[in-house]
This record gives C-alpha cells, structure tokens and sequence, in this order.
C-alpha cells in the first residue's frame, strides 16, 4: 500500500528519494494521483514538500527562478511572468491551473508538457537536487534527454526549481498550443518562440515544440535559418521550410504523425507572422 | 434559439391544453441545482466491498491458466471471482425476448475475443487494495488470430471470434447470414436508370461518454432479497438479465434506479448489476462496482461502427428510381443489441425518401472488438449520414439544388414503405421548407408550394412485383451472389398487419377527460396469417396475393416459460434462443 | 492561408419506440387524502426528461395543477414494469401508458366528486387548478382535495389508475423485410454552415439552422434542450469523437476527456431550430419523441458543407482535419462549390 | 496501513474522517463524510465533475490527497445555497435549464461560482474559459453559459458567491 510522507525541507525530500526507489514525489497531484486512482501505482511512497522555498517565486530580476511547487495559477498571478501566461493558460482548466505545477509538467509526458515546451524556448535550466547536497543547475534540453533515454527523469534527482534569463522584451516571446478541443484541449502540438532582436535582426532565437517529438525539442534547423536575420517574409518562409527538421512526432488519439508534420511549417508561420492560429 | 410554428398542421391539433405545451420547470432541477439529485452512487453503505476487474490485455486468446492464489491473500482481500462463480455465465442481452443465442460469459473461461474483456473479479474492503491485488493476479493466454475488419471478418476462412456463430455473422430466421429487404426489381431499375451512382460510407463506433460511469451498489437486504442502485436505462431489463445470470428469482432483486447521469445508450448492457449483485450474494457484504473512466472509454461498449454501401439510379429529372443498400454491423465479439438494430435500419431503409424500386441486405459482423451496443440513434444515425451524403451527391449529379431535390423525392402521405406499409403522418417537406427559409436558401415556387399531404398515395401506394433471392444462406458463403428464385407479384403481403395497441386502464367507462391516444383503424387489406414461430418459413408458402387471402386470425397466446424474464413470446425474427 | 465557408444541408425522419413494438410501458397513479396524486413508474430518466414528461402528461389528462403531481421512478418494488428508456420510446410509450393509468384515476376521482355534489359524472369538468365543477355551472363545485378527503374518508374509494400501452410485437419475414415497424415518425431538415481552413484542414462550424417535426411538443423548453445538446453531439460525432481514431485499426484509442475528443464550450455554434407539430396519431395527446434523432442530420448536414467549401467529401467519419487536408491534396487544391442562398434570416 | 486523521471546514461546518495516506479528497467527501454533491466521473482531472472549493480556489478534488486538506476551508455545491435560499448561480441554472442529466451541475456550479467571486461581471469568454475544464454530455454548453452570464448580469458575484 501506498504511504505518504511529508517533507518540511527539499533536503529531507531529496534525500529520502535518493534512497529509496520507491519514493516519488507528489506536488500538484495531477499526474501522481491519476495514477493512484486507475491502479498503476499502487506501492511506495508519496513525499509532499511543505517548505516553501518550493513554492516560491523570483521573478523581479534578470535571473529569474520559479520553484517547482508553483503552480500554474500562481504563475497567472504574476505580473512579473506575464509573458508566460499564454503557457500556464495553455494548461487543463482552472482546477487544474490551482493544482498542477511548473515541476510536474516537466514530467508530464507527450502530448502534455506544454509548459515546459515555453520554458524550453526560455533557454531554462532545472535546479536538479541530488541526496543532501545542494542542487545543480541543469539545462532542460538535458535533463529532457535524460527523461527520454530513462523514462522516469526522477532518477535524476529532485527537481527544486526552474531557471531562465528574463526576456527582454516580453513581446519577444511567442507561445502558441494547437489544439482541437476549444478554448482547452490536449496539444496537436505547441510552438513557443524567444526572438529577441536588435538592429531589426534576430540575434540567438529560441524555437521549441511539444507533441513533435517523444519530449518537448528545439527547433534548432528553425533557430539556424533566422539567426541573424530580420523577421520578414522571407525569413518566416525559411523558417517553415526549416521547420520540420529533427521531428519525431508519434501517431496518437489526437493526431497522426503524418498530420502533425504537415500543420507544423503552417502553424510556425503563422505564429511568426503574427497571423492568428 | 427555438421558435415554435404554430400555424403549420394547426388543423390536426387541438391546443387548448392546460399544462401540455407549457415550458414549465422540470421536476428535476431544483434537485439538480442543490445537489441533492440522488445518482446510485450516491448511497452510503457500512461495510462496502468494491470491486474491481482483471481484463483480457489481448484482443484474441486462449486462456491457458489463471492463477488467483496471490490476490487472495492479498490485504483486504474478501473474494476473488472466475468465470466458475458464475452460477449461469453465458447470456445474450435480447433472451429477454427470446432473439438470439446466449453467445456471451459474464467472466471470460476457455478464451478471451477482445482486449479488455473481464477475466476475474476481486471483492476488497478498498478500492486501492482491489487495485493492489489486481496485479497480483497471473493469466496466461495463447494469442490467437484477430480480425477487426467487419468485410474480412465474413470471408471464408476468417478467424473465428465467437464460436456461438461461426461464420462470424449473426444468424436471421435460421435461414440467411443477413436480413434482406426486398420491393420493386432494383436490377432492372439500375439498368434503365441515366446514372448509377455507388459509393462506400463508414460510420465510426462513437463512446456514449456519459458523465457518470456505468455502476452499480447491490447490498444484502431483509429476507434474503438484495437492493440494487443501479444507472440501467431499463430497470427490468436489468433486474431480469441479472436474476438470469446469479440465478435467483427475480422478486429476490430490488431495483432501485431511474436517476441517471447520461446514457445515450450505454447503459442497457447491465454491464456491472450481474457481478455485483453475486458479489453480494457470496460475501454477505454491499459491493460497490465503478467502471473507471478508462475502462468506460475503452471497454464500456461503443455505438457499433457500420460500413454501408448505397447504390442508386438516377434519372436526369432528379427522380431516384432504385436504391440498394448494403451495410455491415461491427457487433464487436459478441451480439449484445446489433441484431436488433439491423433490423431496425432494414425498416429505416430507403430513409424517408419515395423510391419505388428498394433493397437491401444488412449483415452483423463478428470483429475482435469491444461489443458495441445502442446509442442514441441506434440503427439510424449512421445510415442517415450515409443516405444524406449520397443524396447530395444525387443532387449535384442530376444539377438540382439539394433542397429542391429533397423536396422532389421526399416521402409524403400514402406513400408505399419499402417493408410495405403505408406512409402516413409526414412532414418531411415541411421541414426542408421551413429550414430553407429560416436559412435564407431559396427554392423555387414549385418546391414551396409542396405539402406532405398532397402527390402521395395513387401509383406511390402500390406494391410492386419483387424478384426473390436465396442469397447468404446460413453456412454458404458460396450462394452469396447466387440468382434470383422466383418473382412477388405486385401488391403481395406476408406479414400481418400490427395488432391494435393494448391501452389499458380507463376501462371506468366515463367520459374521456381530454384528448387521448388515438390509433389508426387497420388499411383494408386482410393478409394470410403467417407466424415463423408455428412453422419455419421455408414451409409457408411461397407468396399468397393480399387478395385472396383469408382474415387474418388472433394467434394463440405464447405459453408460459420457466426461465429468466419479464416478457416471453415466441421468437419472431433471428435465430431462437437455444 | 485562406478559409472558405461551406454550406450543406441534409434531411430525415426517425422511428419512435422499439421497432417491432413488443415494448409494453407500465403506470399507476394514487392520489393521497389530500388530492395530490403519485405516479410511480420504473422508468428511467437519463436527462432527458422522462419525469417531468410524465408529470405533465398525467396532470393534463388528471385536470390538477402541475404542483399537484410527483413522479417516483425507478424503484421495481413501488413502479410497474417498463422495457426502458431508449429508441426514443419513453414519451410515446410511458406517456400513453401514463394517460390510461391518469383516466382510470380521474375517473374515481370524478365519481367520488359527483357522489358529493350529487350530480352525473358525465358532467363534470376539471379546472386544472384544482376545482372540480358542473360543465356550465361553475358554482357548483368542489374541490380535489375535498373529493380526495370524501373518496378516501366517507366514501371509501381509492382514488387510483393503472395503465400499460403495449404495441403487440409483429414478425419480419425472411426473404422481403416485410414488417410493421413503428408507427409513429418524426422529421427534420438542417443547414450547416461551415468554415474550412485549407492549410490545416480544421472546421469551424459557423451556425446551424434546422427545423424539427416532432408531433405535439409536451414542453418546448425540454425539447429545445434536447434539440440544442443533441446539436452538439451532432458536430462531436461529424467533426471529432471517435474510440478508434484510425478504425479499423483497434490502436490508439483514447482513455480520457482530454484524448477523447468532443467540441468544448469555445466550440459551440450558433443554433436556430424552429419546431413544427404534427401530432402523431397514436402519440399521447400526439407527441412523438426528439430524443434521439436530434444528431442525426448534423452528421451528413456538415459532411456536405465540408464538400461545398473546399470540394472534399470524407466518407469515413469523423470528418478530421488530416482527412480533408488530404482530399485537398488529393483534389490538387480547393474546389469551393456554388454559393446556397444566405445570410440566415435569425439571429 | 494505518488511516490518518484529516480535519477541515467543510460548508461552513468542521468535520473530521480517518483516511488511507494516499485517499483522495473525493472519497473522503462522499463515503467518508457523506457529502455526494461531488461525484466521481474520471479520476483523472480530464471531467470535473469532482470540482471543490479549497480555500476559494477550484481543485479537483479526485486528484487532490485528502491529508493535504488539513485545515482548510472546502466548499462543494452541497452548501451553495443560503438554507431554502438558492444562490443567484443555481437560480439561474434553473431558469435556463441549464441542466439536463444533472450529473455535472454541481462541478459546473462550482466553477462558475469560482469564476464569480474572482470576476463579477465576466465575458463570455472568461465564462467559457472558467468552464472550460468540465464536461457536459447533454446540453452542448449554451445554456450553461447562458446561465452563467445571466447569474453575473444579475450580480451574482458581487452579492455573494
């Protein structure tokens, strides 16, 4: 049977979850307890954290950290993290946004995850708390690749928080999720972009997608194409053309691979040009 | 938005009614709105056992050993039920009223024919130790060829899904592998036609999806009876398939249900009332048993997908002349209600359209698939997508608007039906007017001024010469193209027309307080007595004109049967239960 | 990028009750001492109505005020038997079994008044607001609550009906489907309109515009919400639902609301249904029954509206975006067809 | 497995239950403390008809442990009407027939009355967004944002929600 316990520092709870195989870590309750409900996870035990260094927000400064253990709704709270409010919006509907959190949808598996997708563009790391010790920054593209390679990424450790340099200029950071199902539905697939620019040229754009791949992935033959150049016509052109490189997309009750690869290059563009979905 | 128009068929309604007709409050609400509603869930028990179910991971395959010894020790467990604890484990939902053959066990025993069939039940105090314990439970399964595709499925050859019927196709009148609709020679009506337009639809299985999951609460009751909360969309139906199934009689069951949380049809299986009720029966404790969401999706039984093929012949005019249907039911592994529902398209058949030369051969299919059953619009929504698809395409074959060329062959008062019965009560062409209006579609003069209760009847009313087949016999994939046999001369009738409606209970002999049901007086005609349950109709004989035929005599009441049900009669279509 | 709006029509007609009749419906109907009358029935109301239904119906043909009537249902020890609720079967069969079980009370009901009254029977009326009275003379009157306290007190009557309503079931014949089907039809035609975006295959369904014969309407807000939620059901079985996403390929099928897919409260389309009544012959007081046709001309209504924006007909449901990106392909392009009329004359 | 002690205002009222570590906050409403306003419809936050107010904010209460509830305050739609008074939501839910199967009116009651407390006077489009992650089978969704809306125009939110 399952046990429960709760973990008054991220200490104590990274600690118990590096010994004990069995542990997992139960933050919003959107994923663990779906699982507990239809009997998949039926032994262990569940770690609540209670410190509220999990829970915690700093967002006012260049770096900015978000714990793990924010939710969604906290991040639509923050005016701070406005421009990632199209992202945690992006996520279920408002019961959910009080639930789930910035660190559960980083194990959220594909089609979910859109979240991450954004943060993916942000260029964020995750603070990875291994035993005892003190956490360690880790790029998300890595610990993203770790969690394909070993299907549980908490074997990595426990995730504390997340980290990014703030954009800029918050319009320079584009989120788009496609979905069937309106105003919320599972993803098609999810775009989110970081362009910034100067001198009327992208300088080091970030593209990212969700569904096009086991997990959330760079669009990196996309970032190559409008790296350095304005954002016009041709540039958006390149882009589509660029778009597809390194997909994987699976087939699933949403959508077909075929399908997914074929809207890419047109919802890119589209979010590019500014046009609506 | 609703708009009521009044002044269309004003004349065949009387409207001074007092409550009838009033958009008054529902009974309902304010239970709703409170939450006070009571759903069968809704009930608290001491004591409560749920259950929960080990499904089959296959989609086809023998069960070579099932092995419960872990689970029973398992904490909390109080019982652990295989296909064995199920005093009568082999039943087909319409025994009710004798059609068909037990073809399905409530617990899978030698072999499993879809993936999440039910293999074992287990009784626990919690519902996460019935969890705990399902893992604990080892089946070992020899796979077996599958087949998915309701066409492949009738080849010679196929595998076998359900050895109830072997040739993978639900058995009519214990003479054919489909039920055949037969009026007007289609074949000479296609050759003389100026188009012939075929083309293939597939209508896909659809989840009822209600928001309450498919239930039950049973609990040991005073004086060894059992109550049952129960979501049934019929609430005998339910009580007699499950007095069938645990073998008792059925005022040992007490039903209690009628408030339920959606069920366009996904609730006439008794899909959880039999195994919860023996639950109860074998521990002495309340059982609660909840399809999961996951389970509700994926095994909770489907609207049934159907392939259907229209063929029609066209004359350049917009007038259909011919029709021939032909349409596949998935049942899925087990008949469950698509036998019923065939039956129910052959009468839909042409839809409500006045086409004088119709067929149509319906089939049910045996696939390696979730049984499918009703769902709102059972038997017909898929043929309506299909017959309305084909009818636009009609539309633009003949260049005829699609509005004009609904109202040209709509049906309408006195029209001759396909099964041979007279059309009366339209208003098909009312409504594509009143539609085309509010739409802002125009249409033509002619097309306006068309009523349902005028152009019908007169050469529309008869009943044309009909070529016979002996298609699709039982076993004989073979004669499936096979020749025409004899020729129905017209006006030909077989079956006796429906016998006045029992409407029983104002028999105080006092002045009908307000409008009440009236029914129709019988047509006419008198036509020769025919009963499949007296004599197989291979010994009838071949066609007796409606003319010479003598009155048509009451039958004789069925007789009373030992066994499980609320309605006994003899079987009038399909195979008789065995 | 370009959308192309579509329009597509489709009409039909749907049987009421179980096919071959065989499906008797059972009702009875007591009144306390106080005149307020109990209709206990098994049937089962799954949201569609069945007892607010019945309630109307046994207060119209009983002649008391709606308040007056509560239906108990299911419960098998209290409620006679009822095949169930489906085939649209509930209104036409439970609604005449209610009205015979309702006359054979009223009849009770009016012999113990006229006993009170001293009157004939025969030539009292009900009010339905709970006076009982003599045809043409008001004044001489009584109340039901007063007829209920004498039946029941002086009297000794029970004041109480039974109905059932049972089509007798008929046989198919083997070799020409001849049957005696149902008896009672109900009609419909609907316009879709649609948009159609030619990049990614999505469609948005702009409004629909249908009218519904649906024999005598027992409670028009009751049937706007079948008609409406059955609208929506509509568009979800054309456009999105399926359990097997890629029939008839078992794999992939959805486990949840988020996989399954079904339109969503942004997804709703202006709808317009105007209702006409022909009553049905054998209908209780000519009603017939929306309940489960109200999908049915969507389905094919959309398919054609598809067809007349971009030119695709998807025969396979449901009607997916990646199959009409692909006849999009497949044609070389959007064959948008000939423009139907428009805009709708409602808002 | 022990079952722990988990204490919280529930509609105004302190209630109590001993519950399994990992129970969720669902069952320990209905077959614990016997409040079926809440119902069971997925287990997986994909339906909402589960949906509770804990501390004002909706959750999905299936999803939610019920250990983490110590403390707080739970709502359900049990305890939305004033004694015989209904709150303007329900009335309007009624006035708009806004229900038909009734099985996820109280989820959608409780979403909206989120919606409201937060936002008196919504759009249409917020209306849908509050609603947006609670399935209904039957009404296709009109009438409840119909109902929403009116309840709002008549001030719902701002009186009491």
């Amino acid at each position: 049977m399952l046990d429960v316990r709760s973990c008054a520092t991220l200490s104590e709870a990274a600690g118990i979850l590096s010994g004990d195989r069995q542990a997992l870590l139960i933050a919003g309750g959107t994923l663990v307890m779906r699982d507990v409900n239809e009997g998949r996870l039926t032994e262990g035990t569940l770690l609540r954290v209670t410190d509220p260094a999990f829970r915690q927000v700093n967002a006012g400064g260049a770096r900015v950290e978000i714990g793990a253990g924010v939710t969604m709704a906290a991040v639509l709270a923050n005016r701070d993290l406005a421009y990632l409010h199209a992202a945690a919006r992006a996520i279920g509907g408002p019961a959910i946004r009080t639930m789930a959190t910035i660190g559960g949808n980083l194990f959220a598996e594909t089609p979910y995850g859109d979240f991450t997708v954004a943060l993916l563009a942000l260029g964020a790391e995750v603070v990875v708390q291994a035993g005892y010790g003190s956490g360690r920054a880790v790029p998300l593209e890595d610990f993203l690749a770790g969690r394909e390679r070993g299907g549980a990424g908490q074997a990595q450790g426990l995730v504390t928080a997340v980290q990014f340099t703030r954009p800029q200029n918050p319009s320079d950071f584009l989120f788009r999720k496609i979905s069937r199902v309106k105003p919320k539905g599972i993803s098609v697939l999810s775009i989110a972009a970081h362009l910034p620019a100067s001198g009327g040229r992208l300088v080091q754009p970030r593209v990212a997608y969700g569904a096009m791949a086991p997990v959330p992935m760079r669009a990196r033959g996309v970032e190559r194409v409008l790296d350095g150049k304005p954002l016009d016509q041709a540039a958006i052109q390149a882009a589509k053309q660029a778009a597809l490189e390194g997909t994987r997309p699976a087939t699933d009750a949403i959508a077909s691979d075929w399908y997914r690869r074929e809207i890419l290059p047109v919802h890119l563009g589209r979010l590019l040009a500014g046009e609506p979905r | 938005m609703l708009e009521m128009r009044k002044e269309i068929f004003a004349d065949e309604r009387d409207d001074n009614l007092n409550v009838v007709g009033k958009g008054v409050q529902r009974q309902d609400m304010p239970g709703h709105v409170t939450a006070r509603t009571r759903f069968f869930d809704d009930h608290a028990f001491d004591g409560l056992l749920h259950l929960k179910l080990v499904r089959s991971p296959h989609h086809h395959a023998r069960i070579r050993s099932i092995d419960v010894s872990a689970a029973e020790r398992a904490p909390g467990v109080k019982r652990v039920l295989r296909g064995a604890d199920v005093p009568v484990n082999k039943n087909t939902l319409l025994s009710l009223i004798n059609f068909g053959k037990d073809d399905e066990p409530t617990l899978a025993v030698d072999k499993v024919r879809y993936k999440g069939e039910p293999v074992v039940a287990i009784l626990a105090d919690s519902e996460a130790e019935a969890l705990a314990a399902r893992k604990l439970v080892r089946v070992e399964y020899d796979l077996l060829p599958t087949v998915f595709d309701v066409e492949e499925a009738l080849k010679p050859g196929a595998p076998v899904v359900n050895e109830t019927y072997p040739g993978n196709y639900f058995e009519y009148h214990q003479r054919f592998d489909h039920q055949k609709l037969r009026f007007g020679d289609v074949e000479a009506a296609f050759a003389r036609a100026d188009h012939v337009i075929e083309h293939r639809y597939q209508m896909s299985p659809i989840e009822h999806a209600p928001t309450e999951t498919n239930g039950t609460i049973a609990a040991p009751d005073q004086n060894g009876r059992y109550l049952v909360h129960s979501c049934a969309q019929g609430l005998f139906f339910s009580l007699d398939t499950t007095a069938k199934i645990v073998n008792v009689p059925s005022n040992q069951l007490h039903f209690v249900g009628g408030t339920v949380g959606g069920g366009f049809g996904g609730k006439v299986d008794s899909l959880t009332e039999p195994l919860t009720v023996l639950g109860a029966m074998l521990t002495g404790r309340p059982v609660r048993y909840v399809l999961d969401r996951e389970e509700e999706m994926l095994y909770g039984s489907p609207r049934g997908a159907e392939r259907i093929y229209v063929k029609d012949g066209l004359m350049r005019d917009g007038r259909i002349v011919a029709r021939y249907i032909r349409s596949y039911f998935d049942a899925g592994a087990y008949t469950r209600l698509s036998s019923y529902a065939a039956i129910k398209c052959t009468a839909h058949v042409p839809g409500p359209y006045s086409i004088p030369n119709v067929a149509s051969d319906i089939y049910v299919a045996y696939t390696n698939r979730c049984p499918s059953t009703a769902m709102r619009g059972f038997g017909v929504t898929a043929v309506d997508f299909a017959l309305e698809c084909q009818m636009d395409r009609l539309a633009e074959a003949a260049n005829m608007d699609p509005v004009e060329f609904r109202i040209l062959n709509a049906y309408r008062d006195g029209d001759m039906k396909p099964h041979r019965r007279v059309a009366k009560n339209t208003a098909l062409v009312e409504c594509v007017q009143v539609a085309a209006e509010k739409a802002n579609w125009p249409i033509s003069e002619q097309a306006r001024r068309a009523s349902s209760l005028t152009g019908g009847g007169g050469e529309r009313a008869q009943i044309p010469a009909t070529p016979l087949d002996e298609r699709g016999q039982i076993g004989r994939p073979d004669t499936r193209n096979g020749p025409a046999t004899q020729t129905l001369p017209a006006g030909t009738t077989r079956i006796p027309l429906s016998k006045q409606p029992v409407f029983e209970g104002a028999r105080d002999g006092k002045p009908a307080p307000v409008q009440v049901p009236r029914y129709e007086a019988p047509p006419r005609q008198n036509p020769p007595p025919y009963d499949p349950a007296i004599a197989p109709p291979s010994l009838q004989p071949a066609y007796q004109p409606a003319a010479s035929a003598p009155p048509l005599p009451i039958p004789p009441a069925a007789p009373a049967q030992p066994q499980h049900g609320a309605v006994r009669f003899s079987s009038v279509f399909g195979t008789r239960r065995r | 990028m370009a959308r192309h709006e579509g329009r597509g029509m489709a009409s039909v007609n749907y049987p009421i009750g179980m096919n071959l009749g065989g499906d008797p419906s059972q009702a009875l109907i007591h009144s306390n001492p106080e005149g307020k009358f109990t209709v206990a029935l098994s049937a089962i109301d799954l949201g569609q109505g069945m007892k607010q239904v019945s309630r109307q119906i046994a207060a119209e043909t009983l002649g008391v005020p709606i308040e007056d009537v509560f239906v108990d249902t299911a419960d098998s020890d209290t409620g006679p038997h009822d095949m169930g609720s489906f085939a649209s079967r509930g209104t036409h069969r439970m609604g005449n079994a209610v009205i015979a079980a309702a006359r054979e009370a009223r009849g009770v009901l009016l012999d113990a008044a006229a006993e009170e009254l001293e009157v004939n029977a025969a030539d009292l009326v009900t009010d339905g607001r709970g006076n009982i009275h003599v045809r043409g003379a008001p004044s001489k009157t009584i109340t039901v609550k007063a007829t209920a306290q004498a039946a029941q007190f002086k009297q000794g009557k029970t004041i109480a009906g039974r109905g059932i309503f049972l089509i007798p079931l008929s046989a198919v014949d083997a070799e020409t489907g001849e049957m005696n089907p149902n008896t009672a039809f109900a009609h419909a035609a609907l316009v879709a309109d649609v948009s159609v975006d030619d990049e990614t295959g999505e469609v948005e369904v702009l409004r629909m515009t249908s009218a519904y014969e649906l024999g005598r309407v027992i409670n028009p807000r009751m049937v706007e919400q079948q008609l409406v939620g059955g609208a929506w059901m509509g568009i979800s079985h054309a456009l999105y639902e399926t359990p097997e996403p890629y029939y008839p390929n078992p794999d992939h099928g959805p486990r949840d609301f988020n996989e399954y897919l079904m339109p969503g409260p942004g997804d709703v389309a202006p709808y317009h249904v105007t209702v006409l009544e022909r009553p049905a012959p054998d209908g209780p007081f000519g009603g017939k029954g929306p309940g489960e046709m109200c999908a049915n001309p969507v389905l094919p209504a959309i398919a054609n509206a598809v067809y007349n924006a971009v030119g695709v007909r998807v025969d396979e449901l449901p009607i997916t975006p990646e199959k009409i990106l692909r006849g999009i392909r497949a044609n070389g392009g959007v064959k948008p067809g000939p423009r139907r009329g428009g805009p709708v004359n409602w808002r | 497995m022990a079952k722990l002690p988990v204490q919280f205002r529930l509609n105004g009222s302190e209630r109590a239950g001993f519950v399994d570590p990992a129970g969720n906050l669902l069952d320990l409403l209905r077959r614990g403390l016997g409040d079926f306003g809440p119902k069971y419809g997925c287990g997986q936050g994909t339906c909402g008809v589960c949906t509770v107010l804990v501390d004002s904010e909706p959750q999905l209460s299936c999803l939610t442990l019920a250990i983490s509830c110590e403390g707080k305050q739970i709502e359900t739609a049990s305890g939305m009407a004033d004694g015989p008074n209904l709150h303007p939501l329900q009335q309007a839910f009624m006035d708009n027939f806004a229900a038909q199967c009734g099985f996820c009116t109280p989820g959608m009651l409780t979403a909206a009355r989120a919606l409201l407390t937060k936002n008196p006077n919504p759009t249409r489009d917020e209306v849908v967004e509050a609603i947006s992650g609670n399935i209904c089978r039957c009404t296709g969704y009109e009438p409840i944002i119909a109902a929403i809306l009116a309840a709002a125009a008549g001030g719902a939110g701002m009186r009491r929600a």
